[in-house]
Formats: C-alpha cells, structure tokens, sequence
C-alpha cells in the first residue's frame, strides 16, 4: 500500500468519545467505499467493577504505530485508526477503536480484524480487574493466540 | 544507579512499580532483591527491555548508571 | 443464539446519518464486550455524479430480515443493526450499515461480513450509476457471488 | 387486469416501472408485449415473483384479476 496514507494510531490514558472519534475518521474517508470497524468496551453485566490496564511507554505505542504499519503493508488501505485506552475504566467505557476504510470491503474487515487480533495478542498491555472490590492481574488467553497465529500463514 | 520497572502482576511481587539498583551485571542484581522477586523476575516467560528495547540473551545484560531494565510478563491487553 | 434479541432491519429512502445510527446502537449494548461494524458509502473520486438503488417493496425489506435472522442465529449476538438506502444518492451519502454486538470479538466480525457480503449478492437491490450525465445499470460483480460462497460451507 | 412490473434494467426496456395487461398464462401476456420486451423478460437469469413470493416454474403461472407480477434481473446492490 502507498506508506504516505498516514495512519493515526493513539495511546490515551483519558476515556474518549469512540462515535465522535468513528465520524471524523469517516469524514476524511471520501474516496473509500467502506469502512470497517471495531470498538471494544468494558462489558456491563460480568461482575466486573472496574478495569485497568497499564502499558510500558518505550514500547507500547512505538508497537501499535509498528503493527499499523504492517497491516498498511498488508492491505490497501485508504486509512487507519487505532486508539487504545490505557488507565483505569469503568463498565461502558471504551478501551479500543480500529476503523480501516479502503476501496474494497474484504481489505477494510481484514484490516480491522488483523489489527484487533495483533493488539489483542502482542500489544504491550497488562490487565486488571476489579471483582468484589479486589484487583487482580488477568492471564492472556490461549483464544487470543489463536486468533493472532490465523495470519501467520496469510503472509 | 539502574532502574527496574516491574510491569503487571510484577509490580505486587515488588510491591511497586520501580526501583532503584546499583549497576552491574543483571545476576549480580537480582540476588540482592528479595528472593520471591527474583524468583519471578527470572520466569521464563518474563520478557526483559533494557532502555526500551528488547532484549533475547538475559546473561548478557549488564546495568549501568541510568540504564532501565523492564520486566515483561505475559501481555493480557484489549 | 437466543431469538430474543431484536435486530433492527431498515430500508431508507431518504439519508441517514451513520455516524448517530451507530453510536445509537453502541449506547444500547452495555453487554456486548464489542461491536464490529461496516459502513459503505458512495465513493468520491471514480466519476460517478450519482448513484441510485431501486427496490421491490414485497421483496427487499422481508429478504434483509430472513438475513438478520440466519446471522443471529449462525453467531452469538448481543445485537444486530442493518440499514440499507435505497433511492438516489451522491458521493460521501451511506449506502449501507451493518453493524453486530457481540460478547466476542470474532462473532462481532464474522456476523457482519456475512451480512455484507450477503447483502451485496442477494438482496434485492438493482443499482445504477451516473456518468458523464448518463445513468447506466450496473450488472452484478463475480467477486460478489465468491464473497457470499465463502460462507456456504460454514454451515 | 394484473400488474407486471419490470425491475432495474427491464424498466428501460419497457419504458416505464409497470404495465397494466389482461389476465391470462404468462406465455399467453408475452406474446401481446413488444418482441424486444419479452424476449429480455424471457431471458433465464430473470426471476418472477408473483404477488411478492418467488416463483420457480414460469410456465404454471396464470395471472388473474389484481395478481401483480414481478420481473427480477440479477441484483446488483450495496
């Protein structure tokens, strides 16, 4: 894909507004057909008072800027959105948004779908939950692995 | 003096986020902690950054002033 | 998955503002941990001046609602929204929004490209472009019918 | 009298969305159409709905008083 397509890929450690966000991505996005997207939240309802999750600064964000890169040379991509939260969340917050818009449909789900797995899998964020008033730190599952290695093949 | 950083379940182990060592290969520093820690600290699936970048050969990693050491456990994000 | 859960199928005549459809959507699913969605949108640049989609009053609404039912109950949804213009549009107006609320990601991504995808190849839409002045109908794409196949094995 | 209706690129060929003909076997209604408009309504890859529901056999329908029948040309949507 042409590299000068910018990517805007962001760590914020303060809630966001993930529509606002969305439809100022789409409003640039004129010569797209589509846009694919995806928004993870904190789910209401697990029992699940509070989440954090904390990054590591020398790495996390140059990791993200690194796998927006690679999923610009994967597909063509007319832009890309990325934005993590990092910090402490209540249920109902938004913690991710990836938005990719190309000209053809299967590039944008691809994209979108290829950057949650990698962020989901390889990011450099730790998570915590809060239950019943105690934290405690969450494993990765095996589930995100497997969703991550679907494109080691994929070249 | 180094600086250690402890990311994730870690950070409990340590019973913070940071600490201050004095310099010198990274053996030599971890038996001067507490012996849980560096029990922890010496996981194999602990992943070490030094200044920011990762680094594959622990045994090579020798600290000097103002070096800092990250301590990465398996990643759980999103 | 449990019929319970209402899709919201809508065919517009007028334009619609995706950007406030979707954040609608996304405010009602606290459960859902996220949401995958796609937005297809006349595109600027190719030299179209117009696009219309016809369709067939006793056909085209009840096709896209037997779709939202097989989708829900080939994925787990917390929530399914499909709106789909018809009538006469420009470049930068939505054509079509889908978007499936899930507690996992991969049943978020995989219910809304199969409605896409199936959408463009099924449903009852005739579409055609204007040009240079000239409307012209636009003749079904081989990349359309491969994109619904993909989903014929998956039972 | 029935209804037909003629969808996407069949409206250009009929000159307009519907026509009003008498009753009668399909075949029957063709014939009293211009040869060119029933020739592209004949073609295999045009499906018929007769009064909203999708019919497979053309050759049984018979069209009566208010039956609206619906030509489909291939769908090109989204």
């Amino acid at each position: 894909m042409p590299s000068s397509v910018l990517a805007d890929v962001r760590l914020l450690t303060e809630s966001f507004d993930a529509g606002a966000e969305l439809a100022r991505f789409t409003a640039a996005q004129v010569e797209a057909g589509g846009i694919a997207s995806f928004l993870g939240q904190v789910r209401a309802g697990g029992g699940v008072e509070a989440l954090e999750l904390r990054h590591y600064g020398p790495l996390t964000l140059p990791g993200m800027e690194a796998l927006a890169a690679e999923a610009q040379r994967r597909w063509t991509l007319e832009g890309l959105l990325m934005i993590h939260r990092s910090g402490e969340m209540v249920p109902g917050d938004p913690i991710v948004l990836v938005a990719a818009a190309a000209r053809h449909r299967r590039d944008a789900f691809a994209a979108a779908e290829f950057a949650m797995d990698h962020l989901k899998s390889e990011s450099w964020f730790w998570k915590r939950e809060k239950v019943g008033g105690q934290w405690s730190w969450i494993e990765p599952r095996p589930v995100d692995f497997e969703d991550k290695r679907r494109w080691d093949a994929a070249g | 003096m180094a600086k250690l950083v402890f990311l994730g379940r870690l950070e409990d182990v340590a019973g913070g986020a940071e600490r201050e060592v004095p310099g010198g290969p990274l053996a030599g520093v971890l038996v001067t902690l507490e012996s849980d820690l560096a029990a922890a600290l010496s996981a194999d699936r602990i992943r070490l950054a030094l200044n920011g970048t990762l680094v594959s050969d622990r045994n090579a990693i020798v600290l000097g002033d103002g070096d800092e050491l990250a301590f990465l456990p398996p990643v759980s994000g999103g």
